[in-house]
């Protein structure tokens, strides 16, 4: 198990290469000086650009500026983003924060959802809420996140005034963004859940909990739970991924000052070290959480030998 | 929030708005309106700008000027102190400027001070001395510019000339960069809480007539969608104070112009197309013309801007009444598909030609751009290419010595002088080629370059007389925007606000476009 | 069938020339009661990998270790043995779908476990496989068609185009099922008729050798009895020879001429089917023999049972020695240490006995169990 | 609490009176809704047992063994499944009239049930020591450490060594007899007046099976338990049955102590297995083989589901329906336990 | 529809023909002949969700095709004089900020998201087919390393991925779909991968490899066939995530040019609106809904319908 994670951790490392090198690659070609400019329409001092181009090694070959970001990164240091000068690390901490707390909210929202509808609806299959449940899972997923934003902020915050339009970080103010994020997830763990839940519910050792007269409360959620959680904890590892790319748009709907919407404005501005910055740690964290994810189901299931 | 303060005290009072996230809040690197509003009401300079460009002395007791207009003497106030008891004297006007201009600093706002003595020596790492600005006592400021400028008191409303004190240090002093100590009407409270907020408390020991709100509070908001967010936050009774997002505009003013909640100014700017003067098909002023008489200005305004927006007829603003010319742009004024077609015919711009017409994304201009294109089609029958970039990739395609066609751009003033537009914009100097790339560093990217009219603008800066000088400055617009027609026009600077007046006397949009806070009172 | 000495035959000729050699081999015909395949010491080791970036081998399951035996044109060779020790491992050796890790399978006297290519295709032609479960051995998104036809379009020589189809249809009727199923899919089936699908696909290319890997293993005993008829009759109309692998005892009685008893990857005794089944001499075949459940209630009274204690070993660490031992009531301390070899047990050397027959085992004696 | 009203009403006996049985089935029917129509999978099964008594019910894959068990310990798959009709009789209770609550507290201390693949009847998620003690704690609030010990006697007790320290194992770390030898350990547990039995040796090696089938067989003498043995395994049956029950189509067909069935079976469903065996003397001959395939049982054939494989099918086969009814010896004198649905088990016991 | 219909007719009364035929086929040979295809279009359109989605598809089809016929103005037409229009006789769904003509932009849009979902998917599956079928059948090394590749696309969130991509390629359709395919395919390739491990042990590859087959033949015929179906199902579910992938990336402004009538240049235009002038961000979100759930169901419906195992 020891090795079993030094591997991991090996192709962690690979993967974190393959990306960070895919991005400077794309990011070198880019059109455009990323500190030829400021925000606005007027054009930076030369001076300015010179200094600035020969203070973050501008002008030095692709190679070598990947040499500088990798010796860099192992002493934890993102350099210095381009517009405010400041480092990135400092910059992106707090919004990484904000993110984090985003997401373990969305998560915890599409688990505690997810599982619930999917439970309900395997259990009571073909039932009025099975196809309810069915039914708005699949409205879920075909509703894009930015539809459902919309509506969610227009009508609970504007209309209804239920909540601040504007984030102020407490967390009445991030039941809606987390809400947004966590509702397509939510939708694909139920459907997940009413899944692999039938399928567990036919299995033998369910008939053989209820042949022992179980409590179907013992059977349900000792015996069936366990057992059809195991491919939700996968899928929930997978779709971090998603959940980052939707960060971004819930962010910039919701004003909710995190990396997704720094990545945004970064992009915008060829802030290239704050891309870097939030790519790397989005693979990082990524790569980690599938690790941790494989951990997790070697503990939730036996019958996984990691090797 | 601000509900407990309904006390009728003139004093007093949290008044609440919504910024993006500044660049900067130290003046050295000052810039956007953002950063400005922060930094004005922390530091005092020389002038104070009302908001239709007339300089009201603060620190500057009186400024005077040599006859060539190099030598610049300013007698400081005596007696007023920074927040941290240092006294505010020239010393402080010096070290400021030179903590600016320094090559270390890389300040995006140095080039302002490029007009005086001994800059480019200080800017190139030459010296760390600026030769120019001398303290020739604790109340006198000396500047010596490098040519005769007669204007250069308006400059000095920029933050970047306001006075520093010695705990600033250098410009990468990162705690003086969040917490500026300044000498302004109001003082940051703790330190700039980056992408949260920013706040400011009233400087009770402030050197002129003090500020009545006790603290401001600035939310720092997503700058994908500020004017949304502010609009929101302003109709949830979050925000005192808010910009709106243009298409909402209309219905915000029914809504809150009743209530007198409403301000709109014509603020000292202009949106216009920058025309590609060196390259066909615009490489004539008889093509520019063309495509200028084929907007119709008048119906976009009206139809996309919901008449929220006005044409312009002129590239300086009305904000600068001695200066101002309406109308001067004759192709401006009203749409002529009839001269637009024979001049496009006359100039080669024949249907079917090719017009790349840029515009920078993601800051809604995609909607007009697409009326504009259209009219150009239609009336002229050009093929129009509309090419959106994110910015930075478009001011370097701008830049680019083969770019032709049009781009839309729009240019805010720095200060209250025509210089600050006719320069820039329309200089031969203001090209500023790079050698090596063949970018025009410079912000006449559209290259425009007549020595007659660079003869003009010399001649203006050299008037000593204002209104001779504002006569030349005029006659050099008109050659630029009318004969050569270098740029073409298109809407005024028009700005709108919603303020709290039902708890607030006197809010009003400054010159740069913020609330004039340091004047604002609670009811 | 004497001892089983290595044949010398090794061929050292280059490559190229053995394949031609092989290849005109495998189309000479056989006689019946000749041997037509020979494995001598097949050996086929798992290995058990662990490792960090680099694998190394840290052991290995010892799948089959060491099988020899004799399989005679015309003849059913049954091949009993407890689950996992290694019967279908051989069959797959035998399919050349596993490459063994020592020994040698001779085909007609040519070796043909280190064949690829051409020769391996034409060796194929000949040796043929029904599969245990006739479920996963068909191919859900082909028709029947196309499964019985496949192997023509493999072995496009064996019939030309214009004739498969009504080939395919003959080898339907030859197993029993309406030619007109021709279009049909394997889920349309019953699992007999499935089963008799597999087998036609086996016949489809004249083989000589059809082993069968628990053919009716997974059919219910109304159904077995239907295949197991099928499966004689073909033998007598093709000459085919069997290898019938199956654990169900009193089925391989009925359909093999000889038994062979495997235990952990080895062979414990041979011998045809009355040697093996009324005069047993191994240990384990008498206590499998004794454990069979048999269909008479009259007999179970008075019959004795051997009933084993313990599991079966893990073939990734077998018992030294013989590898009964750990379960075997006769154990002494001499299994523990030599290994019995397959060989006729000298007690019955040379006596006209039925059990004169080939058994690995040190103590080898007669033991009466009731037959199946 | 542990003990339900129910158990005090109910006979306390197990040994004593033998001629009221464990368990009684009678007339059930069970069908299955399916999107291609009505499944009935039981269609009037009757029959009984007795403490110590085994039953075994013979009979081929899909003719209702699996749905009847199921059905008496309430774990048919509903929905789809339904009993539609019958009663089942637990020491005289119809067991069809209690509430979930009740039927529950039965499963376990009452009746036990062994199903065939031991692997994919355990949990693979939790350790065995855990699913055994679970019976402990559930039914007699046993504490976790204590449940735990009773699950290492458990194990002893069905002779899996070291059973100490293979406690906190889990399922598929043991041999596929240790597990079956688990899940009779299981059943076992509270000392159950009946077992069920659902082929639980059929996965197995035939060593491994006689170890467990004699395992069961010990264990069952011992607590006198009534056991309900499923197979299709004739012989299995042979070996450890006293009466037989053959199914066919959910039906029964033919009952039978152990050794008349095999001498004289009086069904020809009967007569064709016990044909289709093979036998010394048949060797090189043709085996026996019923014809045909085994019936849909969506839509059964009219009359006797047998009749389209029947060798002695008339045409009253193929109308009327057989009902199950008591053979006789050619004279009339009363064969005990014995009955047969066919139109001519006359013609087929006695020749 | 009647067709549709008339097929569940069909096979309503095929579906007891093959019961028996599995029952009894040897009594009766007589047997009307059921395809694979049959089973499952029947199972297919035995679902009703399915066939909703079918008809949602094809009515997004049949309107991108005869888009120009369908839309009553030229989308580009641009009428500043009747801006802002709230829906009316003229204007079914009202006019945009320019004074176009919504519905019929929301027609024209049809032809992007179809072109743009149905290439992107097509090149993410073309890509992942290959990688997937390639790294499964052969394992060890090859395995590894593409799999490492997948990985290092796999963790970019798709959205960020496209965003560079388009920043570097330029704004366009073209680009939208490369973007797209690019960070899907990793999704494609491993879900075939997994199917392939455990179809490449299947008894049937075994005996078509006893037969003498081919690496070519035993992948083509044998492998992909049994491990596409997940594929299938996956892609036709993603054409709706390709769809609202497209739309979130105009939304974001990085999409297709925004004269370009496309329903997440539509809804980027009026973000701003909202509260103001509902109307013009409620119709394109329903024609994006519509077709992504048709995508969905049909995605849905073709996995059961392709798994015997349900039924
Ligand atoms: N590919 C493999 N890798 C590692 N071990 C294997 C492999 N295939 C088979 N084995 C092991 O080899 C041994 C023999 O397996 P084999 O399948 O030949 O047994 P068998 O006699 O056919 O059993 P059964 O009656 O259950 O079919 C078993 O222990 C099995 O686990
Ligand atoms: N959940 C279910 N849904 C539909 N039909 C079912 C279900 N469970 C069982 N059946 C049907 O009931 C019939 C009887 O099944 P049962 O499992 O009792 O057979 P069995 O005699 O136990 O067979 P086997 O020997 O294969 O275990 C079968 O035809 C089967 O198709
Ligand atoms: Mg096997
Ligand atoms: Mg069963």
């Amino acid at each position: 198990m020891g090795s079993y994670v030094i591997r991991r951790l090996g192709q962690m490392v690979v993967v974190l290469f393959g990306a960070t090198v895919v991005l400077f690659a794309a990011l070198f070609v880019l059109p455009g000086d990323p500190v030829g400019s400021l925000g606005g329409d007027k054009a930076r001092d030369p001076a300015v650009v010179a200094e600035l181009r020969e203070r973050y090694g501008l002008n030095d070959p692709l190679p070598v500026q990947y040499g500088n970001f990798v010796k860099n990164l192992a002493k934890g240091d993102l350099g210095e983003d381009y517009t405010q000068r400041r480092p990135v690390t400092e910059i992106l901490a707090p919004k990484l924060t904000n993110t984090a707390k985003l997401a373990v909210l969305a998560i915890v929202i599409d688990i505690a959802i997810g599982l619930l509808a999917g439970m309900i609806a395997a259990l009571f299959r073909y039932s009025f809420w099975d196809v309810l449940i069915t039914l708005l899972t699949t409205m879920a997923v075909g509703f894009p996140s930015f539809v459902i934003g919309m509506v969610l902020l227009s009508t609970f915050s504007v209309k209804l005034q239920m909540f601040p339009v504007i984030a102020d970080g407490s967390f009445n103010s991030m039941i809606l963004p987390a809400f947004t994020l966590a509702i397509l997830d939510a939708a694909l763990v139920a459907r997940l859940m009413r899944g692999t839940m039938l399928e567990v519910l036919k299995a033998d050792y369910v008939k053989t909990a209820v042949a022992k007269g179980l409590p179907r409360r013992t059977v349900l959620f000792k015996h069936v739970m366990r057992n059809s959680i195991i491919p939700v904890v996968t899928y929930l590892g997978i779709s971090f991924g998603s959940l980052l790319g939707g960060a971004l748009i819930t962010e910039a709907i919701f004003n909710w000052d995190g990396i997704g919407l720094a990545l945004v404005m970064a992009i915008q501005q060829q802030n290239n070290p704050i891309i870097i910055g939030v790519v790397s740690f989005g693979v990082l964290v990524f790569v980690v959480l599938n690790l941790l994810v494989d951990l997790l189901y070697a503990v939730l299931d036996p019958r996984i030998r990691l090797a | 929030g601000g509900g407990d303060d309904k006390g009728n005290s003139a004093d007093g009072g949290v008044f609440r708005l919504g910024i993006t996230e500044p660049t900067a809040i130290d003046p050295f690197n000052t810039q956007e309106s953002e950063g400005t509003l922060v930094t004005h009401n922390l530091f005092t300079g020389l002038y104070k700008v009302t908001p239709d460009g007339k300089l009201i002395p603060k620190l500057a007791e009186s400024a005077t000027t040599s006859d060539d207009g190099k030598t610049w003497t300013f007698k400081i106030k005596a007696g007023t102190k920074f927040t941290n008891g240092e006294p505010v004297d020239a010393e402080s006007f010096v070290r400021a400027w030179t903590r600016v201009a320094d090559k270390k600093s890389a300040s995006d706002v140095a080039y302002h001070m490029a007009g005086i003595e001994g800059y480019e020596d200080l800017n190139s790492g030459k010296t760390d001395k600026f030769a120019g600005v001398k303290a020739v006592d604790a109340g006198t400021l000396e500047v010596k510019l490098a040519t005769g400028d007669f204007e250069f008191d308006k400059k000095t409303v920029h933050t970047a000339f306001a006075p520093v004190p010695k705990a600033a240090g250098a410009a990468d002093n990162k705690a003086f960069n969040d917490a500026p100590i300044g000498n302004g009407p109001f003082k940051i409270e703790g330190s700039w809480e980056h992408n949260k907020k920013i706040t400011l408390v009233r400087n009770d020991d402030y050197g002129f007539e003090k500020a009545k709100l006790a603290k401001v509070e600035l939310t720092i908001l997503n700058p994908n969608n500020t004017a949304t967010l502010e609009y929101q936050g302003f109709q949830a009774g979050t925000f005192d104070w808010a910009r709106m997002p243009t298409p909402q505009l209309s219905v915000a003013k029914q809504k809150f112009e009743p209530k007198g909640q409403w301000i709109s100014a014509d603020t000292s700017g202009i949106n216009y197309l920058v025309a590609f003067n060196t390259n066909a098909p615009l490489n004539t002023p008889d093509a520019r013309k063309a495509i200028s008489y084929a907007i119709d200005r008048e119906a976009i305004a009206k139809g996309v801007f919901q008449g929220m927006q006005k044409p312009a007829s002129s590239v300086l603003p009305p904000s600068f009444a001695d200066v101002y010319q309406e109308g001067v742009c004759t192709t401006c004024v009203k749409q002529d598909t009839a001269k637009a077609k024979e001049l496009a015919e006359k100039s080669g711009l024949k249907p079917g030609t090719v017009l790349d017409f840029g515009y920078n994304t993601g800051s809604g201009h995609e909607e007009w751009v697409q009326a504009v294109a259209q009219q150009l089609k239609d009336v002229l029958g050009l093929e129009v290419k509309l090419n959106g970039k994110p910015f930075k990739e478009a001011l370097s395609e701008q830049q680019d010595k083969k770019t032709a066609g049009i781009w839309r751009s729009a240019w805010g003033a720095d200060y209250p002088t025509a210089d600050n537009f006719l320069f820039p914009l329309l200089a031969t100097g203001s090209i500023n080629e790079d050698p090596a790339t063949g970018k025009a560093q410079g912000d006449n990217r559209g290259r425009y370059s007549n020595p007659e009219y660079d003869k003009l603008l010399d001649q203006a800066r050299a008037t000593k007389d204002a209104a001779a000088r504002a006569a030349l400055y005029k006659q050099a617009e008109k050659l630029a925007v009318d004969t050569d027609q270098a740029l073409i026009p298109l809407w005024k600077r028009t700005q709108y606000r919603l303020a709290n007046t039902a708890k607030f006397n006197n809010v009003q949009m400054d010159f740069f476009e913020d609330p004039n806070l340091a004047e604002i009172s609670a009811k | 069938m004497a001892e089983l000495s290595k044949t010398d035959e090794a061929v050292d000729a280059p490559a190229e020339a053995t394949e031609e050699k092989a290849i005109a081999a495998f189309e000479a015909p056989v006689e019946r009661g000749e041997p037509i395949l020979q494995v001598r010491n097949l050996v086929k080791h798992f290995p058990l990998t662990k490792g960090v970036l680099f694998k190394r081998q840290v052991g290995a399951v010892k799948a089959v270790d060491g099988v020899s035996f004799d399989l005679y044109q015309g003849e059913t060779l049954g091949i009993v043995g407890e689950s996992g020790c290694g019967k279908s491992t051989v069959a797959k050796l035998l399919m050349l779908l596993e490459t063994a890790t020592a020994g040698e399978v001779l085909y007609k006297g040519q070796d043909i476990t280190k064949l690829s290519g051409r020769a391996l295709k034409a060796v194929r032609r000949n040796i043929q496989m029904v599969f245990q479960d006739p479920y996963t051995s068909l191919n859900p998104r082909m028709t029947v068609g196309d499964i019985i036809g496949e192997p023509f379009e493999i072995h496009p020589e064996v019939a030309p185009k214009g004739d498969r189809r009504r080939k395919v249809q003959e080898l339907l009727d030859v197993v029993g099922l309406n030619p007109e199923y021709i279009n049909r899919y394997p889920h349309q089936f019953s699992g007999g008729q499935r089963q008799r699908i597999g087998i036609a696909r086996g016949l489809a290319l004249n083989p000589e050798i059809i082993i069968c890997d628990e053919p009716v293993s997974a059919l219910d005993v109304s159904v077995q009895a239907q295949v197991i008829n099928l499966m004689e009759k073909l033998q007598d109309e093709f000459n085919l020879s069997y290898i019938f692998i199956a654990h169900d005892l009193s089925i391989v009685r009925h359909i093999s001429d000889r038994v062979g008893v495997m235990y952990l990857g080895k062979m414990a005794e041979i011998g045809t089917d009355a040697q093996i089944y009324d005069h047993p001499t191994h240990p384990y075949t008498q206590a499998l023999l004794s454990a069979v459940p048999v269909p008479d209630p009259e007999v179970r009274e008075n019959r004795e049972r051997i009933i084993l204690t313990g599991d079966v070993p893990s073939p990734a660490n077998p018992p030294s020695g013989c590898r009964f031992r750990t379960r075997c009531w006769k154990a002494e301390d001499r299994c523990a240490t030599e290994e019995p070899l397959l060989a006729i047990p000298t007690r019955f050397k040379g006596q006209d006995t039925p059990a004169a027959h080939v058994s690995a085992c040190h103590f080898a004696e007669e033991k009466t169990v009731l037959a199946v | 609490m542990t003990t339900s009203n129910l158990t005090e009403e109910l006979p306390a006996q197990r040994k004593g009176d033998d001629e009221t049985p464990v368990l009684e089935v009678r007339d059930l029917h069970v069908e299955f809704k399916t999107r291609e129509g009505i499944v009935r999978a039981v269609n009037g099964v009757n029959y009984s047992v007795k403490s110590g008594e085994t039953l075994a019910v013979l009979g081929e894959s899909g003719s209702g063994k699996s749905v009847t068990a199921q059905a008496i310990m309430g774990i048919l798959d509903s929905p789809p499944g339904r009993v539609a009709k019958g009663e089942i009789l637990f020491r005289g209770q119809d067991i069809l009239k209690l509430d979930e609550e009740e039927r529950r507290k039965l499963r376990g201390p009452k009746m036990a049930m062994i199903f065939q693949d031991a692997l994919s009847a355990l949990n693979p998620v939790f350790s065995v020591g855990n699913q055994l003690g679970e019976m402990f704690r559930v039914h007699q609030g046993m504490s976790k450490k204590d449940a735990k010990l009773k699950a290492i006697e458990l194990m002893d007790r069905v002779k899996i060594p070291a059973a100490k320290a293979r406690v906190n194992d889990y399922p598929h770390q043991f041999s596929g007899g240790m597990r079956q030898r688990i899940m009779i350990a299981m059943a076992l547990a509270l000392e159950p007046d009946l077992i069920i039995a659902d082929e639980p040796t059929t996965a197995l090696d035939v060593t491994v099976q006689a170890q467990v089938m004699d395992l069961l067989a010990e264990l069952q003498k011992e607590y006198a338990m009534g056991l309900i043995l499923i197979t299709h395994d004739l012989g299995v049956v042979a070996d450890v049955a006293d009466k037989i029950a053959v199914m066919y189509a959910g039906r029964i067909v033919e009952q039978a102590p152990i050794h008349e069935l095999y001498k004289r079976p009086a069904h020809p469903y009967t007569r064709g297995l016990l044909d289709s065996i093979p036998r010394l003397d048949q060797k090189g001959q043709e085996l026996y083989a019923i014809k045909g395939l085994p019936p849909n049982l969506l839509k059964p054939p009219a009359g006797c589901a047998f009749n389209p494989r029947c060798p002695k099918a008339q045409d009253i086969c193929r109308t009327d329906v057989p009902a199950l009814v008591p053979v006789t010896e050619r004279d009339g004198a009363e064969l005990v336990g014995r009955a047969s649905a066919c139109h001519f088990w006359k013609e087929q016991i006695h020749g | 529809m009647t067709e549709l219909t008339k097929s569940t007719a069909d096979s309503g009364t095929a579906e007891p023909a093959a019961g028996a035929a599995t029952a009894t086929a040897n009594a009766e040979p007589a047997v009307a002949r059921i395809t694979q295809w049959g089973e499952i279009r029947h199972r297919f359109v035995a679902n009703k969700l399915a066939v909703v989605g079918l008809v949602l598809v094809a009515v997004l089809f049949l309107t991108a095709i005869f888009a120009p016929l369908l839309a009553p103005q030229d989308p580009y037409h641009q009428d500043l004089t009747n801006t802002l229009a709230d829906p009316s006789s003229a204007h079914w769904l009202g006019t945009d900020a320019l004074g176009r003509d919504q519905f019929s932009r929301i027609i024209f849009g049809t032809r992007i998201a179809v072109e743009v979902g149905l290439a992107s998917i097509f090149l993410a599956c073309t890509i992942g087919i290959v990688i997937g079928a390639l790294s499964g059948y052969f394992g060890k090394a090859t395995d590894s390393v593409l799999m490492r590749i997948a990985d290092v696309f796999f963790a970019f969130p798709l959205i960020i991925g496209a965003i560079v991509i388009i920043m570097a390629m330029g704004r366009g359709v073209m680009p939208v779909i490369i973007s797209l395919a690019v960070f899907s395919w990793p999704t494609v390739a491993r879900l075939l991968r997994s199917s392939i491990l455990s179809v490449r042990e299947a008894d049937y590859v075994h005996a078509a490899r006893a037969l003498g087959a081919g690496t070519s033949r035993i992948i083509i015929r044998h492998i992909i066939p049994n491990s596409i179906a997940a594929v299938m199902a996956y892609a036709a579910f993603s054409v709706g995530g390709a769809i609202v992938a497209e739309a979130s990336l105009s939304f974001l402004g990085v999409g297709v040019s925004p004269e370009v009538p496309e329903w997440g240049n539509m809804l980027a235009g009026a973000k701003d609106f909202l509260g103001v002038k509902d109307y013009l961000w409620v119709y394109p979100s329903i024609a994006i809904v519509l077709t992504v759930l048709g995508f969905v169901f049909v995605g849905d419906g073709l996995r059961d319908a392709l798994d015997p195992k349900l039924r």
